[in-house]
């Protein structure tokens, strides 16, 4: 068990490189499928020294879920936000500072909600604060600074720590 | 149609990269310069694949994707340089 | 003996002494003395045949493809030179063994010694004026060596120095003169020349020819103007000037004049340079050792007057004139060599040569008294002694003589010499001799050990002999010589005796020794004049020049190379500019032939964009981070344009090593200030961008003009995509090209790589193991430095961006010989990744987790690509030939090996190993003691569970 | 259906155009440095994924080839753009935000990037 | 298959790799294998010069790609002769830098010293442009390398410098290497040669302009003026055994002169007239004044003998400015000369500062100072032109060809005058430096900074037996050159005809007779 | 096309040598760096331009291939300025802490001459 840890150290990791590998190759076959496989094998045994500690990933249903949940935000929060920036006049608009206490432990977990949070736009995950207990984030326009935070926490945070936590 | 489609994405896109490049020269910080080069770098890969696109060739793939992996390192080391002076430490 | 063995002997013989100095000075002194000894007897061996007539020669190729020949000969005139060379050389020795105190190192001395005798047995016997110039341009340097020997005087430097300027200077003029002589002839060998007397007289070329060769005549026997050197190469011990100044070297311009006479001499030309400077050189000569108060002074400059009056015989032209020079250069060598030695021995004895402090030596040391007196009274030309009968013959040559017409102007000033020549000869024995003995000599003088005066002895005893059996003891030899010097033609009529009647040389005589006698008389009250006449000090003037001419050299030095790099840049650019716009301006261009490219509205965007980014930098360039931002843009433009334009490989490649160079650049930023000052004025700004204008105005027209023409010829590339699938296996024509077709660059710019990592490191090593790695730990950072040093959200997306990375550089790496990419970029992509996972969690964290080691993946690549290369000479076939083949292993598809693929691995080693060492050892400047990190990233909650945080700490 | 295809293709090209444009014409409007953070996320997602989306399209459904290594690019961005961001954040709240200007970071007290020992005597770099 | 050819750049570019991987820690280990990856060099480089000595110009296509598509060696009399120069130069020098402990100031010294052999080597045997550039290259980042080794503030920044202005010329190597590839469609010098001679006449301006520029590059290298101002202060401040072994870098700068203006523009092709005769002998003998003006003008030994580098550059240049089988002759001999006296001053000029400093001036007595002061006067004497060294007969060898000259007045006055100038120099530097007596209250301090940079590493224990033998060795050199003028005059005499064939050349090359 | 890629190699190297006349390394770097971007273009552009026609070979078609021969000379030529850029960076940068100041000039202080008296 140890030995097949040593060799797989990152399971996911293997099928995402192997995914990688396909898509670069760009065209389905079992040449591409093997060789994606032997460096997907290879290349995380050679950085494992710098990716110590493994993740665990559980739920998968809820990261599809999650997935989605992102996308479909994305695109709104894109319409709502080229809607700000093209006709909104600059002094109307209420740019403010939020922080959003974490209950977010895993380093993974807290990234992939940063990250969730700047990509949909409106928002910008600026910093954590000096032990990681609290995120800071940037909205373009958030007039009740309140609703942002929640909906955050409600409909990221939560799923995120059922995922990895 | 999609002709037509193309065009209009490559004026956006073309204006896209001049309005960078003014930020670019115009701006107060180097911070928001730094910025400006990064959303130029994405434009820019935009407007590969979407010449790539016209063209039917993919033979911008490739830069594409290799632009828009080095350019986060470029990015990051610039904004590394200004918070902590040193980029490796 | 060979003439071989004479010429060369001196020189083996020159090691001797050097070695055998620990044997002492016994040993060193009788080595040369032996081999000087050998030699003459080698030299003297030949005197039948060279007093029949007979012309001794020796000869081997040596460097026939320029005419220069070790040929040798011996004739009449060689044979007397030599046989002075030799032979005071040999009575030098002796003298010298003596002379010499304790402490001078004397195996130095004869060394210095051998080299010069061999050396000027050289120039007598050469029989080639190249080889002869070899010899002539050897005694400048030996005698700089003797002149200097006593380092610790001033003034034995500058002497020495003065007298290798003066007769170098005139060596050199002489190789000119030589080589013209030569090619009017159309060899360098003299017997030959000797015999194109017409031919040479005729050609345009002998005037140039005959100044140069009498330049340098002149310069080495200390003709005026040139006659400032020998007084002051006195400050070499006492035998050298008696041997060089007195005896040997500086008759070697006398002997050359006497060698080219037959060719050179009879001209008006010749007549009139050689004659008035030998004439002037010897009145002023004269007068100016009357009023010398230093002993070897007083001789030096009655030295130069005789060579002045040898030099005014030969240049009369005149055969009997000619013998009459013969004939004085016997009897000079004897009485000055032998006054030079009592120089030194009073000089030795009384511990000073000033005349001013010397007088009634002649109760003190009789024998010297005696051998000076005799040899003075020869010079003073008193009979019965030899100087008098050379006299006589030169005052009646000058009889027969007019200058421009004149018939009294020769005479008398001839006259005048003499009369000169008398007073100094009756000063040097009446105020060292004569007179009360002193209390105040600074030693107690006696008479010197016989092996001191010996030598002076036998000379004075020649003087006396010459004298009166003239005929009988040099008739023969100043018969033979002569007859070698006026080229074997008829001697005319002469005779060598005391009396020849009441001639007007007879009577000039008289006049010269009586007024030499009044002028005694009257030293004082003339010295009183002859100091307050103003006159130009010769060795001044020349300090003066030398030492302008060294600053003016020094200063245009220093003025050209000021080192300012941006004038050195500026000439570069315009000299190019200028001779490119020459070159282009004289050749012709075509009309166009290719058909521009239609602009397109994206590159016309991408070139707003690179043209705004290029101005800014240019407008921005104090600001050095906004400059960098700028040069990003710059890149990122002509990597897309390189896609624009069917380079695919060139993109990837321009935007890699641009992420890698801004890295490079940011990594240096840190240390190095971040704004340029301005320090130049807006006048030279203005001139800089002018030049730069046209600079690019320069380039872009050039390639504008080839862009719209097409090839002159077909290019070999169709070649290249015609056999790159055949016979490279590759469909990417590009990488078949770096990776076969030129493999050998690839191979060398791999090589470029790793030296500069290499250089990189090595200097990194230097710089950090001296002062400057406390100066970098003890500086502070440009601004202010933030927190969170290795941000979590960082660390965690390289933990995922690094193995994509990776696979992205494997997939660009193989796909490489068919499709764009390659092991050069896949290396720089691979080391980007590892560089991101530097940034990431920093240095010394990722340090320590490093599997590989940079140096070794430099070596490797190196070595990979080499052994694939070798890989094909057991295959009979050249470096670097490549194979490939298709490998089939159902159920896969078939794919390609190629050794090709090998040498990419190497090249990506390489280029990866670059990379890192390069960016590993910038970092380590950057290293500070607390800087060891325990934790991949700064923060993580997940350590406020310790179990947990043990655990990570274990698995790292 | 080939319409069909051809005006889906138009339309994702036609709103990454669009995106493309406000992203970037939000760096030129919008005035406080923060602010402008916030356009290019524009860019990033629907202004790049709308082309590639086109793209994928146009090769599987009009080529009939699968072609889905533009993904590969989406994955990039999505996975670097948030660190960029991050970081010019951190720039400008380095820069330009003094701790008592943000909001309270609770039991942490600070953010991080203001949790560091300040070295004294070093100089101002107000131009940058 | 003659593998020798390659064999000269195939060795170090083992070897050296050899030396980082496996020997990094071992400094006894490199210096044994340095000494006799050269002396396997020399074994080459008279191999291959016995086989070229025949007159046949042999072939190495590389990768088995025929010329002239794909990069060929050739090795002739000239490539041959330039080898043997390389290998007999670098013998002494690494001698001389393990018995200095130059080797231990700085890591890596063996390796950047083999990589530079093999660019020198590289340079000389190619038969491709481009390969030419990369070559040069190759030896101009080992010399960046060799130059800065040690490190030292002032050592640094005339690198700088250097580095600077070279890649300035590298640049324009490009610049003259696209134009011509733009112009002919080709890199393979026989074959630019062949393309040139039929080049139609609307294309010789851009040709004329490639040549040009090409011509340019070749002078950065050889230090012509106004194009030299990167050697005086990058050979005085580098260390003196590199400075010794960059004695042929110059050189091949001046190889590749002769190399492309007697192949591909030649004097009698008519497209390049008056692209190299109207300004490169004026510029040369411009060079040997500046050189020997800065001979007398410099108060320090390293930049003294610096500027003797550049007028003995100048005088060689004013030979093969002539472009006549004669001239060419003389220069090929005074290549071997210049060579190895610069090297010798150099490595003299090391003796004199690692024992009492470099400026010309009084100093302490040093050890050892009679024989180096010897040594001075015969190096002193080749350098200057003096006999009975070598450096007379170049002389003779220059001035006897360039009678024929248009302005043969002016070549040897130059020539000769600057002789006198450099015998001035030379003098001086030598009488101040060994025969000045030293008043001990005159210097007191200052003797730290005035040598190496005081942080120096401590030097180890030198060999001054085995640093003289080194310094003898290229004495030697000299004395054999003078003694086997004949035979060496002989040799080049031949190679210059060779060069003025250059039939044979391209026919060899290219093939096309067979 | 052509007009642009010549008018922005023009521009380039006019930038680069400006910043080359600068007396401080840093932006010599930099203008060395301009430069070497406008030889890369310059020598790229000796192939003659082409859209659209990249060196691959098709295996199926008959299509124009662009010059593949300056390619690869600018990717040598590009490796190469980058290995020198690095060691020039290195080398100033060493200079600049060596010597505490960043002139690229060699001012009379820098120079190892010391004055010699003449006798």
């Amino acid at each position: 068990m140890k030995l097949l840890r040593r060799i797989f150290p990152h399971p996911h990791l293997t099928i995402l490189l192997t995914l990688v590998w396909i898509l670069l190759a760009n065209k389905p076959s079992l040449n591409s499928l093997i060789f994606g496989l032997i460096l997907g094998i290879i290349i995380p045994f050679v950085t494992q020294p710098y990716w110590p500690d493994r993740p665990k990933l559980r739920n998968w249903p809820m990261v599809v879920e999650y997935m989605l949940v992102v996308l479909w935000d994305i695109v709104v929060a894109n319409v709502t936000v080229a809607r700000i920036i093209l006709f909104k006049r600059n002094d109307n608009r209420q740019p403010n500072w939020i922080c959003v206490p974490l209950e977010l432990r895993t380093p993974e977990a807290i990234t992939v909600l940063a990250g969730t949070i700047t990509m949909t736009p409106g928002t910008v995950s600026c910093d954590l604060s000096a032990q990681g207990h609290n995120l800071l984030v940037h909205c373009l326009d958030a007039p009740d600074p309140e609703a942002v935070r929640d909906q955050i926490k409600q409909r990221y945070e939560r799923r995120l720590k059922e995922i990895f936590e | 149609m999609i002709d037509y489609a193309i065009y209009f994405a490559f004026a956006c896109f073309g204006a896209a990269i001049m309005m960078c490049l003014w930020r670019i020269i115009t701006a107060d910080g180097v911070g928001t310069r730094v910025l400006a080069l990064d959303t130029m770098v994405i434009n820019t890969i935009a407007l590969m694949i979407l010449y790539g696109l016209d063209q039917g060739t993919e033979i911008f793939f490739e830069a594409a994707m290799i632009i828009a992996m080095l350019g986060f390192v470029s990015t990051v080391a610039y904004a590394r340089f200004m918070l902590r002076g040193n980029i490796i430490e | 003996m060979s003439l071989f063995l004479i010429a060369a002997l001196p020189f083996l013989g020159a090691v001797f002494p050097a070695l055998l100095i620990r044997a002492g000075r016994n040993a060193a002194a009788s080595a040369a003395g032996l081999t000087t000894f050998l030699a003459l007897m080698g030299l003297l061996i030949h005197i039948p045949a060279v007093m029949r007539g007979d012309v001794v020669t020796a000869r081997f190729d040596w460097i026939p493809g320029l005419g220069l020949n070790a040929n040798f000969m011996l004739d009449g005139l060689g044979f007397l030179f030599a046989l002075l060379i030799l032979g005071i050389g040999l009575l030098i020795i002796l003298y010298a063994r003596f002379y010499l105190s304790r402490e001078d190192p004397m195996g130095q001395f004869f060394t210095y010694l051998l080299l010069f005798q061999g050396a000027m047995v050289g120039i007598v016997l050469s029989d080639n004026i190249l080889l002869l110039l070899i010899f002539w341009e050897l005694t400048s340097l030996s005698s700089f060596l003797l002149i200097g020997y006593w380092k610790h005087l001033p003034e034995g430097r500058q002497g020495a120095r003065m007298a290798l300027a003066v007769t170098g200077s005139g060596g050199l003029a002489m190789i000119a003169g030589m080589l013209i002589l030569g090619n009017i002839v159309g060899s360098y060998d003299l017997s030959v020349i000797l015999q194109n007397k017409e031919l040479i007289q005729a050609s345009p070329y002998y005037m140039p020819a005959l100044i140069l060769i009498l330049l340098g005549c002149f310069t080495k026997s200390a003709q005026f103007p040139f006659h400032f050197w020998l007084p002051h190469a006195m400050a070499a011990p006492t035998p050298v000037s008696a041997y060089l100044h007195s005896a040997t070297m500086v008759k070697a311009g006398l002997f050359l004049m006497a060698r080219m006479w037959p060719v050179l001499a009879g001209t008006d030309a010749w007549f009139y340079i050689v004659a008035t400077t030998g004439l002037i050189t010897m009145l002023i000569g004269a007068s100016i050792a009357l009023f010398k108060d230093d002993l070897k002074a007083l001789l030096a400059f009655s030295t130069v007057s005789h060579l002045g009056l040898i030099t005014m015989l030969l240049g009369f032209g005149t055969k009997i004139a000619a013998v009459a020079a013969v004939f004085h250069i016997i009897n000079h060598a004897t009485f000055k060599a032998a006054l030079f030695m009592t120089a030194g021995i009073v000089d030795h004895e009384t511990g000073t040569r000033d005349i001013k402090r010397l007088g009634g030596l002649r109760h003190l040391m009789p024998i010297t008294f005696t051998i000076g007196t005799i040899a003075a009274l020869s010079m003073a030309g008193l009979p019965p002694l030899n100087g008098f009968l050379s006299k006589e013959m030169m005052l009646e040559e000058t009889v027969h003589t007019t200058w421009l017409n004149s018939h009294y102007l020769v005479p008398g000033l001839a006259l005048l010499a003499a009369l000169f020549s008398a007073a100094y000869s009756f000063r040097f024995v009446s105020h060292v001799f004569l007179g009360p003995q002193r209390e105040d000599y600074p030693a107690h003088p006696h008479d010197p050990p016989v092996g001191l005066w010996i030598a002076p002895a036998f000379l004075v005893a020649l003087v006396i002999l010459i004298g009166l059996y003239s005929a009988a003891v040099v008739g023969p030899l100043v018969a033979v010589v002569s007859s070698a010097v006026i080229g074997g033609e008829k001697l005319p009529y002469y005779s060598l005796k005391l009396w020849h009647g009441f001639t007007p040389a007879l009577y000039m005589s008289v006049v010269a020794t009586l007024g030499g006698l009044f002028l005694l008389a009257l030293h004082r009250r003339g010295e009183q004049i002859w100091n307050a006449l103003p006159r130009p000090e010769a060795k001044q003037i020349f300090e003066a020049i030398i030492e302008a001419l060294t600053r003016l050299s020094r200063w245009i030095t220093d003025e050209m190379h000021n080192g300012v790099l941006s004038r050195y840049a500026i000439i570069f650019v315009a000299f190019t500019v200028g001779l490119g716009y020459y070159a282009y301006s004289t050749g012709t261009i075509g009309i166009e032939t290719r058909v521009p490219l239609p602009a397109q509205i994206i590159p016309i965007l991408g070139w707003i964009c690179l043209v705004g980014a290029t101005l800014g930098i240019m407008w921005f360039h104090r600001n050095r981070l906004l400059s960098l931002v700028l040069i990003g843009v710059v890149g990122l433009i002509v990597s897309v344009a390189f896609n624009y334009l069917s380079a695919p490989d060139l993109a990837l490649t321009q935007i890699s090593v641009e992420v890698v160079t801004m890295i490079l650049l940011l990594l240096s930023l840190n240390f190095l200030p971040t704004e340029t000052p301005w320090d130049s004025s807006a006048a030279r700004r203005w001139r800089d961008a002018a030049i730069s204008v046209v600079a690019g105005l320069g380039t872009g027209a050039l390639i504008y003009a080839m862009m719209m023409r097409d090839f002159a010829f077909p290019t070999i590339s169709e070649f290249h995509l015609a056999n790159s699938y055949k016979g490279g296996g590759g469909t990417n024509v590009v990488n078949v090209i770096l990776v076969d077709f030129r493999g050998f660059d690839t191979f060398g710019e791999i090589i470029v790589l790793g030296i500069a990592a290499l250089i990189i490191f090595a200097l990194t090593e230097s710089v950090l193991g001296t002062n400057v790695r406390s100066y970098l730990l003890n500086r502070k950072p440009h601004w202010p430095q933030s927190g969170d040093s290795h941000p979590l959200m960082m660390v965690v997306v390289t933990r995922v961006m690094m193995p994509i990375a990776l696979m992205v550089g494997a997939y660009i790496f193989f796909r490489g010989h068919n499709q764009p990419g390659g092991g050069f970029i896949a290396g720089l992509i691979v080391a980007i990744a590892y560089l991101m996972q530097y940034m990431a969690s920093g240095y010394t964290w990722a340090i320590e987790r490093q599997r590989f080691y940079y140096h070794g993946t430099i070596g490797w690549g190196v070595l990979i690509a080499a052994a694939t290369g070798l890989g094909a000479w057991f295959n009979e076939r050249p470096f670097l030939t490549s194979d490939f083949g298709y490998i089939n292993w159902p159920p896969l598809e078939e794919f390609e090996w190629a050794t090709a693929m090998l040498f990419d691995t190497g090249v990506f080693l390489a280029v990866l190993g670059a990379v890192m060492l390069a960016l590993d050892s910038l970092s380590r400047f950057a290293w500070q003691p607390g800087m060891a990190q325990e934790f991949p990233m700064d923060i993580n909650p997940l350590r406020d569970n310790s179990p947990e945080e043990q655990q990570e700490k274990e698995q790292a | 259906m080939t319409f069909i295809v051809e005006l889906l293709i138009a339309f994702f090209l036609i709103v990454s155009g669009i995106f493309g444009f406000v992203g970037s014409f939000g760096m030129i409007k919008l005035k406080d440095p923060m602010s402008r953070l916030h356009a290019p996320t524009k860019a990033t997602t629907l202004g790049v994924g709308g082309v590639l989306l086109a793209s994928i399209v146009h090769s599987v459904l009009l080529e009939g080839k699968l072609s889905l290594h533009e993904l590969l690019i989406t994955l990039f961005l999505f996975l670097t753009a948030p660190i960029t961001a991050l970081f010019i954040a951190k720039w400008h709240i380095h820069r330009h935000e003094k701790p008592e200007d943000l909001p309270d970071a609770g039991e942490d007290e600070l953010w991080a990037t203001h949790a560091v020992e300040q070295v004294e005597d070093v100089p101002d770099h107000s131009a940058n | 298959m003659n593998h020798w050819i390659v064999a000269p750049i195939v060795l170090p570019a083992i070897l050296a790799p050899f030396i980082i991987m496996v020997l990094r820690y071992h400094l006894d280990l490199q210096r044994i294998f340095s000494v006799a990856g050269v002396v396997a060099l020399l074994g080459i480089a008279l191999t291959i010069t016995a086989q070229a000595s025949g007159g046949d110009i042999q072939v190495y296509e590389l990768g088995d790609w025929p010329a002239p598509f794909g990069i060929v060696m050739v090795l002739d009399r000239m490539s041959a002769m330039m080898v043997l120069l390389t290998a007999l130069l670098a013998l002494p020098i690494v001698l001389y830098a393990i018995a200095s402990g130059w080797d231990d100031r700085g890591k890596h010294f063996h390796a950047l010293f083999h990589f530079q052999l093999m660019g020198v080597c590289g340079a000389f045997l190619t038969g491709d442009a481009f390969n030419l550039f990369v070559f040069f290259e190759v030896l101009l980042i080992a010399s960046y390398g060799l130059m800065t080794h040690g490190g030292g503030a002032v050592r640094l920044k005339a690198g700088v410098q250097y580095v600077a202005y070279n890649l300035l010329g590298s640049t324009l190597f490009l610049f003259a290497l696209g134009t011509i590839y733009g112009v002919t469609g080709t890199l393979n010098m026989a074959d630019i040669a062949l393309r040139v001679a039929e080049i139609p006449a609307e294309d010789t301006a851009l040709l004329r302009v490639g040549a040009v520029l090409l011509l340019l590059v070749f002078c950065i290298k050889a230090a012509v003026l106004p194009l030299h101002f990167w050697l005086p202060a990058s050979y005085a401040n580098a260390p003196l055994p590199v400075a010794a072994l960059f004695a042929i870098m110059t050189k091949v700068g001046a190889y590749s002169i002769l190399r492309m203006y007697t192949l591909a523009f030649g004097p009698d092709v008519e497209v390049t007239q008056g692209l190299v005769g109207d300004w490169l002998q004026p510029a040369a003998l411009l060079t040997l004044a500046v050189g020997a003006v800065g001979i007398l003008g410099s108060q320090h030994i390293a930049r003294m003998v610096a500027f003797c580098a550049i007028a003995s550059m100048g005088t060689l240049l004013i030979a093969i400015s002539q472009f006549t089988p004669g001239a060419t002759a003389a220069a090929l001999y005074y290549v071997f000369h210049s060579t190895l006296a610069t090297a010798l001053l150099f490595l003299i000029a090391d003796l004199i500062m690692e024992r009492q400093g470099g400026a010309i001036a009084p100093k302490p007595p040093m050890p050892q100072s009679g024989l180096i002061a010897a040594l001075f006067f015969v190096g002193a004497i080749a350098m200057a032109g003096m006999p009975p060294l070598s450096g007379f007969v170049g002389k003779l060898l220059v001035l006897d060809a360039s009678r024929d000259a248009s302005d043969a007045t002016s070549v040897w006055a130059v020539i000769l005058i600057g002789s006198f100038v450099t015998i001035v120099g030379l003098a001086r530097a030598g009488t101040l430096i060994f025969w000045k007596s030293y008043d001990a209250e005159v210097v007191t301090t200052d003797e730290t900074a005035e040598g190496e940079n005081a942080s120096a590493p401590a030097a180890p224990e030198p060999q001054p037996g085995l640093a003289f033998t080194a310094v003898f060795g290229a004495v030697a050199g000299l004395v054999l050159l003078t003694l086997f003028a004949g035979p060496a005059l002989e040799y080049t005499s031949k190679t210059a005809e060779q060069l003025f064939t250059p039939e044979n050349y391209i026919s060899a090359v290219l093939g096309r007779e067979e | 096309m052509e007009a642009l890629v010549a008018s922005a190699v023009g521009i380039m190297t006019a930038a680069g040598i400006f910043l080359i006349l600068r007396r401080r390394t840093f932006p010599v770097i930099l203008g060395l760096s301009l430069i070497t971007y406008a030889v890369n273009v310059f020598l790229f552009a000796t192939g003659r331009l082409a859209l659209n026609a990249p060196a691959v070979l098709n295996k199926y078609e008959d299509v124009p291939y662009t010059d593949p021969l300056p390619q690869a000379l600018v990717l040598t030529a590009i490796v190469i300025s980058f290995g020198m850029t690095a060691v020039i960076v290195m080398i100033s940068l060493s200079a600049y802490l060596s010597a505490k100041n960043d002139h690229i000039d060699m001012t009379a202080q820098d120079s190892v001459d010391a004055p010699g008296d003449d006798a």
